[in-house]
């Protein structure tokens, strides 16, 4: 009975609305922290650093972007690249035309404009719903990167539209080695995922859930609609936008208006659904097995399976086990993984007992 | 001025092919409430299963056949491994389970038939006819015929048959419309085996103009505003939609497109969707969605 | 292990496979040959092993940092990623890494100059070369560079950085030779063109150029053909060049004129050698042997020649065993392809003569073109050079942009050996 | 004695399987009779119905245990079409109409699987019309956009449309206007007495159930706390204050 | 007695040519119970959404605390004051009881969305008092256990409760019930008759339901409202509309 609830009174409400209830989580949170700064950076080795977890977390983020405009405020949206794009770019250019601005300024600053860009493609979500609402995230995925493309400026005039990353300094400090890369990005992850728990919790993310759960009764007792939908769509843009910064920054260290296509819109779709829609935990789980399950799949392939599959045919299968994926857990568990997560832990606090 | 006509003609031709795509979606909406995202998918898999087995030297409409019935097993399958599961869910999770299908699809059609190329003749000529010095299509000429047919007997199938009304009431309220014993099952795989049927017929088309190969998945991407415009659920809508948008994408391409630099065409129908949809929340025919409290 | 090792970022399926089955097969197919004919290089075996990029970005990446580090104790060459993306994404990492990046007839136009990209190969032809080389030939259609004055020129281009990477080489030459240029833009993927063709029916062009990549070719040439467009005034780049970009389109393509770095074809001795020692044992890589001398196949077993060559100039100067990356890059800049080697190698008439130096890792800058005939390409001209001392200076101050940039210090050229 | 029309054995129904919501039911249903389920919110009456029906299943739910026999048949999983075949039909509760669907059509929608001629539907139209004569002045309207009421008469119309020889009701009574919930059990002992209709009613109205039924149950968390013929539960003085509110009627 | 609250001039609603409610008036004083009943399909519940806007009548207007309105949007009368429930249960189903409840009191939280989510400035403070008033009201309706459950999941019973401790959540000055004892036994809708009774008489509340249980409306209101095919048929207390012979035809028919 890892879980006990018991002899953990919450005697004021101060102490219920923490982020975590219970000491253990609160223990594990920490734990798992120290471990992610303090031991993970020299266990790890570069592949581990670039392949696997900087992506993770900057998909994590991404996700958690999403789900804060998906799975808590309802509103569906295959427009997630594009707003990683013009947070990649605006920063970009932040950081090239305002001389002497500080590294981290450049993220916030693209992310905002991500969120301004968010909150324009947001505005027809007022008078459309539910699936229509799509054409508004597509024009935002089809115009961005349209629009990135089509003018030079945006990358600075390179002659093929690929902007690079400048040396990544913080306070005087370089972080441009794998490890440092990856620390620069878990800090900034932890810090704006501690932000969404925050806000999902607070009236803003009720508000949220009221909307997706029924707009017109929201409408009724007194929510105001509109902005309740475009902060969801700036706050998830901004998300997305330093998911974008970081994509470009600390992931790949380049990257052209292409790398933000509808395929990456859909990748972090995935992610929310496997992870769990309405979680913020979830993002973590749903990045982290779209990041390893074709690494696995693809390992497995080079060792175990060598020569007996060519990898031609192997991608085609992971792509059917992808899809079979989602539709499983579509069927199985809606909630994805933080609700297998979740059920696990409630097991675990009941146990031995079934319910 | 006459090159304005043979741009806004080319274009409403252009925007038949996209209608034709567009009618496969309004089918699975209009009778199980799905938005199937897949339909792009099997317009792929429909396509390079019929050239696959045309270049194995299978006579045509045997070969038509086979493909067919291969659409009908797939319908089969879907119903009887995703919807049959998935009864009774909020549409959202739905959508999402098609995206998951066609990923599924996609890997399953490469898998099989490889990722080459293949060339389509379908033995109808592009030459392209001269018309009072504008340029038409016959191709494009002959694709419209075929949408219209389409038309005229999904119309049928859903208004004046007892099907029809069986089928709205599923996309409406799948647990009412199991209580009053319409066999879902049964609904589903019809629907899905005529959308297949659609998509095997809209893949040989465009697979003719482009060649069979994985971009044609990639047409749904056009097909979505068309069938925005002209409203999820109506089958006329589809057509009209796909003219709207054929017309004015290519004009504006055309003339607009230099001015602003060109290229446009991706996200122009978009934002044109977008204007119809502020004025018309649930496009030209939809129904608009029930809200009473 | 007495072995060197190539990894593979290879792509086999998604919307580009056609290209990436044909050219790691080609290549595949080249190391298999000289494994089994020579026993590798001075008895070095070579071994590869293929991670599936499918043309994304991230995942050639991913790739990258797995295989950089060489298999079973055999070091990695070289990394051939055929996608300017990739390139791009792991160009200051094989930097970092001292592991030479190919990018064969593609990639970042300025890394030609050696001087300050050491590690990156655009061998052959970079982008500037290629439409500098069509311009001539153009000019040479029609009667010589001064005649080009007035002619009509569009550009037909693939909306991507990839599309539209030329332009400004192409503004420049027609302001130079005085001949009218149009731009036109097709959007990703290019499954739908109609309103440029119709835009190129009312310009009535003399020529189009194709600047295309996958879909969007055979699509071009039956829209083309749909609004009355001749395909033998139609010009494709080097990736528009392909039987996958031809053969789709059917009957629109017959005439299609494109240029190549190398004609397709089995009629070389190193095509005849590879189709009996590898082919024939059943050794192929090719899942359908019918693309066996195709285009894309062709480019992979004249990369698989260079990439070789370079280990084996390497090994001269550092000794018979496997390498590490930075002496095959030095094997590269070394590499000096005249005809009496090319014949050696079976290859002449492929590959064209290159002699690479510190400072010019492009070597050739050479194409011919090459028209289609409804079944097959048939070459219909002579090596067409890029005028090629015009573009360095607009590649070195592009490079040198670069070297500001990132605050590298550009070698010196001249203290190379 | 004859044997049932409907029996349940013990059975236990999970949703999402960690949601216990019937723990051990058992009841029949004889020929030609009504049947109450009486309870308190949330006790499992309509979960039970649905487990019969076999539309649990379409909501995540699961009958874990026990058997459910129809028609001497074993229907623990059929599927709720086939049972429409076989006559029995269930109004769901909370209405559950075709919103975009006019008020004729949805009550079409319950004549397909039974009637397969023209004629024949015509006729059962009429008859419904006969019994709510306020939904044919609506036959036209979408009927997302009718009054609860109405629609809770068109659910019920829907079903009788099917001329099922078991109707599971849950609660008929809810929103409709005391002349409307005094017809509708008038329309269900009619059917029942001319037709041999029978009926099993999920209702909290406990004193019409009563008044109409001739056998009740009183469910409670999930399992079946008394149980007798509507005399006799009336009589029991330890139901009347708790579950049965008879001192107002 | 005490002046009206509401009042309604001569309304009338009609959809597609179709009339749902033609020209009722009629006032509701201040604190007084008020019960609309009538056929179904009679337009009552049409007429509680005139009231709070999310119906805008085709003729007529409301005065409302003393201000004259032609139309209102549901927001606008939110914000003065009017909370209602729904006669098909419009919870937040994926949200907990207690959200939904704290929802209901969005129109009390004066911080910003980014003080809060910052967790500084006025959110901190402010954020236990809304607790302890979303509590307060949780634990009047007696729903406690179910606090952190997720409402979709509830039974329908316990929905319109937790539906009726949002609307109290927002500390309406009018509040409207439309069939809030739906679905009930007779022991919940005695419950429930006392929940509502308390809240007029503890907080003043003036409140307008729709109900058919005509033994509750007997107990329950001060003043009766009878519609019949959109037209008022009968207005006064209990007892007069009970022997009102329009009444007794069109709706409560003779047996009662
Ligand atoms: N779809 C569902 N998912 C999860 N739990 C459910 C679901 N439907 C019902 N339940 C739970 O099952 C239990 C029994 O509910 P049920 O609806 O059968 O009660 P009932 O007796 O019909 O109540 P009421 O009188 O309110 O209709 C309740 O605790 C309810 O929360
Ligand atoms: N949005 C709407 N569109 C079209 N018709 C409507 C709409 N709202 C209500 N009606 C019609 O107006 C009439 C009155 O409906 P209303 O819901 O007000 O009835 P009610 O008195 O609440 O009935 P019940 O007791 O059955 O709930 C009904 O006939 C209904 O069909
Ligand atoms: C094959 C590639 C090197 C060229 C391709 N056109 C690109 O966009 O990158
Ligand atoms: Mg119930
Ligand atoms: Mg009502």
């Amino acid at each position: 009975m890892l879980y006990r609830e018991s002899g953990q009174f919450i005697s004021d409400y101060r102490a219920d609305r923490r982020i975590f209830r219970l000491w253990q989580e609160r223990l594990g949170f920490y734990l798992l922290l120290v471990f992610a700064f303090a031991v993970v950076p020299f266990i790890a080795n570069d592949y581990w650093f670039s392949a696997i977890l900087v992506p993770f977390l900057v998909l994590s983020l991404a996700g958690l972007g999403l789900n804060l405009l998906t799975g808590y405020a309802g509103q569906l949206s295959l427009g997630s690249a594009a707003f990683m794009a013009v947070g990649a770019f605006a920063a970009y250019n932040f950081h090239l035309r305002i001389e002497g601005l500080p590294f981290l300024l450049s993220f916030v600053l693209g992310g905002i404009t991500a969120a301004g860009v968010g909150i324009l493609f947001g505005l027809p979500s007022l008078r459309i719903k539910g699936f229509y609402l799509l054409v508004s995230t597509l024009a935002a995925q089809f115009f961005v990167q349209w629009v990135l493309t089509s003018f030079g400026w945006f990358s600075n005039n390179n002659s093929s539209g690929v902007i690079t990353a400048p040396p990544l300094l913080v306070f005087g400090r370089d972080f441009s080695s794998p490890a440092g890369r990856y620390l620069l990005t878990l800090a900034v992850v932890v810090a704006l995922a501690l932000l969404a728990r925050n806000i999902v919790r607070s009236e803003l993310g009720r508000h949220w859930m009221a909307v997706r759960d029924m707009d017109t009764a929201a409408a009724v007792i007194g929510i105001p609609i509109l902005k309740t939908k475009l902060l969801a769509f700036a706050i998830s843009s901004f998300f997305l936008g330093v998911a974008g910064a970081l994509w470009a920054f600390t992931y790949l260290g380049t990257v052209e208006p292409h790398g933000f296509d509808l395929t990456r819109s859909f990748q972090i779709l995935f992610i929310i659904i496997i992870g769990g829609m309405g979680s913020i935990l979830g993002n973590f789980l749903g990045a982290a097995f779209i990041v390893l399950l074709p690494i696995l799949l693809s390992n497995l392939s080079g060792t175990v399976l060598a020569g007996l599959i060519d990898p031609g045919q192997l991608e085609n299968l992971q792509k059917i086990i992808f899809g079979g994926l989602i539709v499983f857990f579509l069927i199985k568990e809606p909630f994805g993984l933080a609700r297998l997560w979740q059920n696990f832990r409630e097991r675990s606090r009941v146990w031995p007992l079934r319910y | 001025m006459e090159f304005f006509f043979e741009v806004l003609l080319g274009g409403l031709l252009a925007g038949v092919m996209y209608s034709l795509v567009a009618i496969g979606f309004v089918l699975i909406y209009k009778a199980s409430g799905v938005f199937n995202f897949a339909q792009g998918s099997m317009v792929l898999f429909a396509a390079l299963t019929f050239v696959s087995l045309l270049e194995r030297g299978i006579p045509f409409w045997l070969t038509f056949a086979i493909t067919l019935l291969t659409m009908v097993v797939l319908a089969w399958a879907i119903e009887r491994f995703m919807l049959r599961k998935l009864v009774n869910r909020p549409p959202i999770t739905l959508f999402m389970a098609t995206l998951g299908l066609s990923y599924m699809i996609e890997g399953l059609a490469q898998a099989v038939w490889g990722a080459q190329v293949h060339g389509l003749e379908l033995g109808i000529s592009d030459e392209p006819l001269e018309l009072g010095g504008m340029l038409l299509s016959q191709f494009d000429i002959f694709a419209a015929g075929v949408a219209g047919v389409l038309v005229i007997f999904l119309s049928w199938l859903f208004n004046k048959t007892r099907t029809g009304i069986s089928l709205r009431a599923v996309a409406d309220d799948q647990l009412a419309a199991l209580a009053v014993g319409i066999k879902l099952q049964r609904i589903w795989l019809i629907v899905w085996a005529v959308a297949g049927f659609v998509g095997l017929v809209a893949g040989l088309l465009w697979g003719a103009r482009l060649g069979v190969q994985f971009s044609l998945s990639l047409v749904v991407l056009k097909a979505l505003p068309v069938l925005i415009i002209g409203g999820f659920t109506s089958i006329g809508g589809a057509i009209v939609g796909g003219l709207i948008i054929g017309a004015s994408e290519k004009l504006a391409e055309v003339f607009i497109g230099p001015i602003i630099g060109g290229g446009i065409e991706n996200w122009f129908p978009y934002v044109l969707a977008l204007v119809f949809l502020l004025v018309r929340p649930a496009g030209i025919f939809g129904e608009r969605a029930i809200e009473r409290v | 292990a007495n072995e060197q090792y190539f990894p593979l970022q290879s792509y086999r399926v998604g919307p580009y496979a056609a290209g990436g089955t044909g050219f790691f097969g080609g290549f595949i197919d080249y190391l298999q040959y000289v494994n089994t004919k020579e026993g590798g290089v001075n008895g070095v075996k070579f071994t590869w092993s293929e991670c599936e990029t499918e043309y994304v970005v991230e995942k050639g990446v991913e790739c990258y940092e797995r295989l950089k580090k060489g298999l079973n104790g055999a070091p990695a060459a070289a990394t051939n990623p055929l996608s300017v993306g990739i390139a791009y994404a792991t160009l200051e990492r094989s930097a970092a890494d001292k592991l030479p990046l190919i990018t064969i007839n593609h990639g970042r136009t300025d890394s030609t100059d050696g001087s300050v990209f050491p590690y990156v190969f655009p061998l052959q032809l970079n982008p500037y070369s290629e439409v500098s080389a069509i311009i001539n030939y153009i000019a040479t259609k029609s009667g010589g560079l001064d005649k080009l004055k007035g002619k009509k020129i569009v550009t037909l281009y693939h909306g991507s950085p990839y599309g539209k990477e030329t332009n400004p080489i192409l503004e420049l030459l027609a302001k130079k030779y005085g001949f009218e240029l149009t731009l036109l833009e097709v959007p990703h993927p290019g499954n739908e063109q109609q309103s440029q063709w119709l835009n190129i029916r009312r310009i009535k062009p003399d020529w189009v150029i194709l600047r295309g990549w996958g879909v969007m070719n055979p699509v071009a040439l039956k829209t083309a053909q749909k609004t009355g467009f001749p395909a033998d005034h139609i010009i494709g780049n080097i990736w528009s060049n392909s039987e996958e970009d031809a053969a789709p389109a059917g009957s629109a393509a017959k005439g299609f004129i494109s240029i190549t770095t190398h004609p397709s074809g089995t009629n070389f001795p190193v095509l005849q050698d590879i189709d009996k020692v590898v082919l024939k044992a059943g050794k192929g890589n090719l899942q359908d042997p019918k693309r066996f001398g195709t285009v894309y196949y062709n480019l992979g077993v004249v990369n698989g020649i260079l990439n070789v060559e370079a280990v084996r100039v390497a090994q001269a100067k550092f000794g018979k065993r496997p390498l590490t990356g930075d002496e095959v890059r030095w094997g590269f800049e070394n590499i000096r392809l005249d005809e009496k080697r090319l014949k050696e190698l079976g290859a002449y008439g492929l590959v064209q003569p290159l002699k690479l130096s510190c400072s010019d890792h492009e070597g050739g800058g050479a194409v011919r073109f090459q028209q289609w005939d409804g079944s097959k390409w048939n070459v219909i001209s002579d090596w067409v050079q890029a005028d090629r001392k015009l573009l360095r200076p607009i590649i070195e101050e592009s490079s040198h942009q670069y070297a500001k940039e990132k605050g590298i210090t550009p070698r010196d050229c001249s203290k190379e050996s | 004695m004859t044997a049932p029309l409907l029996q349940l054995d013990n059975i236990e129904v999970i949703y999402d399987k960690v949601i216990l919501a019937v723990r051990n039911i058992s009841l029949k249903v004889a020929p030609g009779s009504i049947v109450a389920l009486l309870g308190a919110n949330g006790a499992g009456k309509s979960t039970t119905l649905k487990a019969i029906s076999g539309l649990a299943n379409a909501e995540r739910g699961e009958v874990v245990d026990g058997r459910i026999y129809y028609l001497n048949r074993d229907i623990t999983s059929a599927t709720p079409d086939s049972l429409v075949e076989l006559g029995l039909v269930q109004v769901l509760e909370g209405r559950h109409c075709f919103a975009h669907l006019s008020v004729e059509e949805n009550l079409l929608t319950g004549g397909y699987v039974r009637h397969r001629s023209h004629a024949r539907l015509n006729e059962s139209l009429e008859k419904i019309y006969h019994y709510f004569p306020r939904l044919k002045l609506l036959r036209r309207n979408q009927a997302g956009y009718t009054s609860g009421g109405e629609q809770q008469m068109v659910a019920i119309g829907r079903a009788l449309m099917a001329e099922p020889k078991l109707v599971l009701l849950d609660e008929p009574s809810m929103g409709l206007a005391p002349l409307v919930v005094e017809e509708i059990f008038e329309i269900v002992h009619t059917l029942n007495r001319q037709q041999g209709v029978s009926f099993l009613l999920a209702e909290q109205n406990a004193s019409i159930a009563l008044k109409y039924a001739d056998v009740g149950y009183i469910i409670e968390s999930g399992r079946v706390a008394a149980e007798g013929t509507t005399a006799d539960l009336k009589n029991r003085s330890d139901l009347q204050a708790l579950y049965l509110g008879l001192e107002a009627a | 007695m005490s002046s009206p609250l509401l009042e309604l001039n001569h309304i009338s609603l009609s959809f597609k040519g179709v009339k749902a409610i033609t020209d009722i008036s009629f006032a509701v004083r201040e604190g007084e119970i008020c019960a609309l009943i009538g056929p179904n399909g009679a337009g009552k519940s049409s007429l509680l959404n005139v009231i709070n806007g999310v119906y805008q009548p085709d003729i007529g207007d409301i005065t409302y605390a003393g201000t004259r309105l032609r139309r209102m949007q549901p927001h606008a009368a939110a914000r003065r004051g009017i909370a209602r429930t729904f006669q098909n249960i419009a919870l937040f189903k994926g949200m907990s009881v207690l959200d939904n409840v704290l929802t209901g009191r969005n129109l009390k939280v004066r911080g910003s969305w980014l003080e809060q989510a910052l967790h500084i400035g006025r959110a901190p403070g402010e954020e236990v008092i809304q607790r302890q008033r979303a509590e307060e009201i949780i634990d009047f309706l007696r729903i406690q256990p179910w606090r952190n459950s997720i409402v979709g999941t509830l039974p329908y019973g316990l929905q319109k409760r937790v539906e009726l401790a949002r609307a109290l959540a927002a500390e309406p000055r009018l509040l409207l019930l439309d069939e809030p004892m739906a679905g009930m036994n007779h022991d919940e809708k005695a419950d429930m008759s006392r929940f509502i009774l308390d809240t007029q008489r503890e907080f003043g509340t003036t409140i307008v339901l729709i109900e058919h249980d005509i033994g509750v409306v007997m107990n329950l209101s001060d003043h009766v409202v009878v519609l019949d095919y959109g037209k008022k048929i009968g207005d006064g207390t209990p007892q007069e509309v009970r022997e009102n012979p329009d009444v007794i035809a069109a709706y409560l028919g003779t047996s009662h």
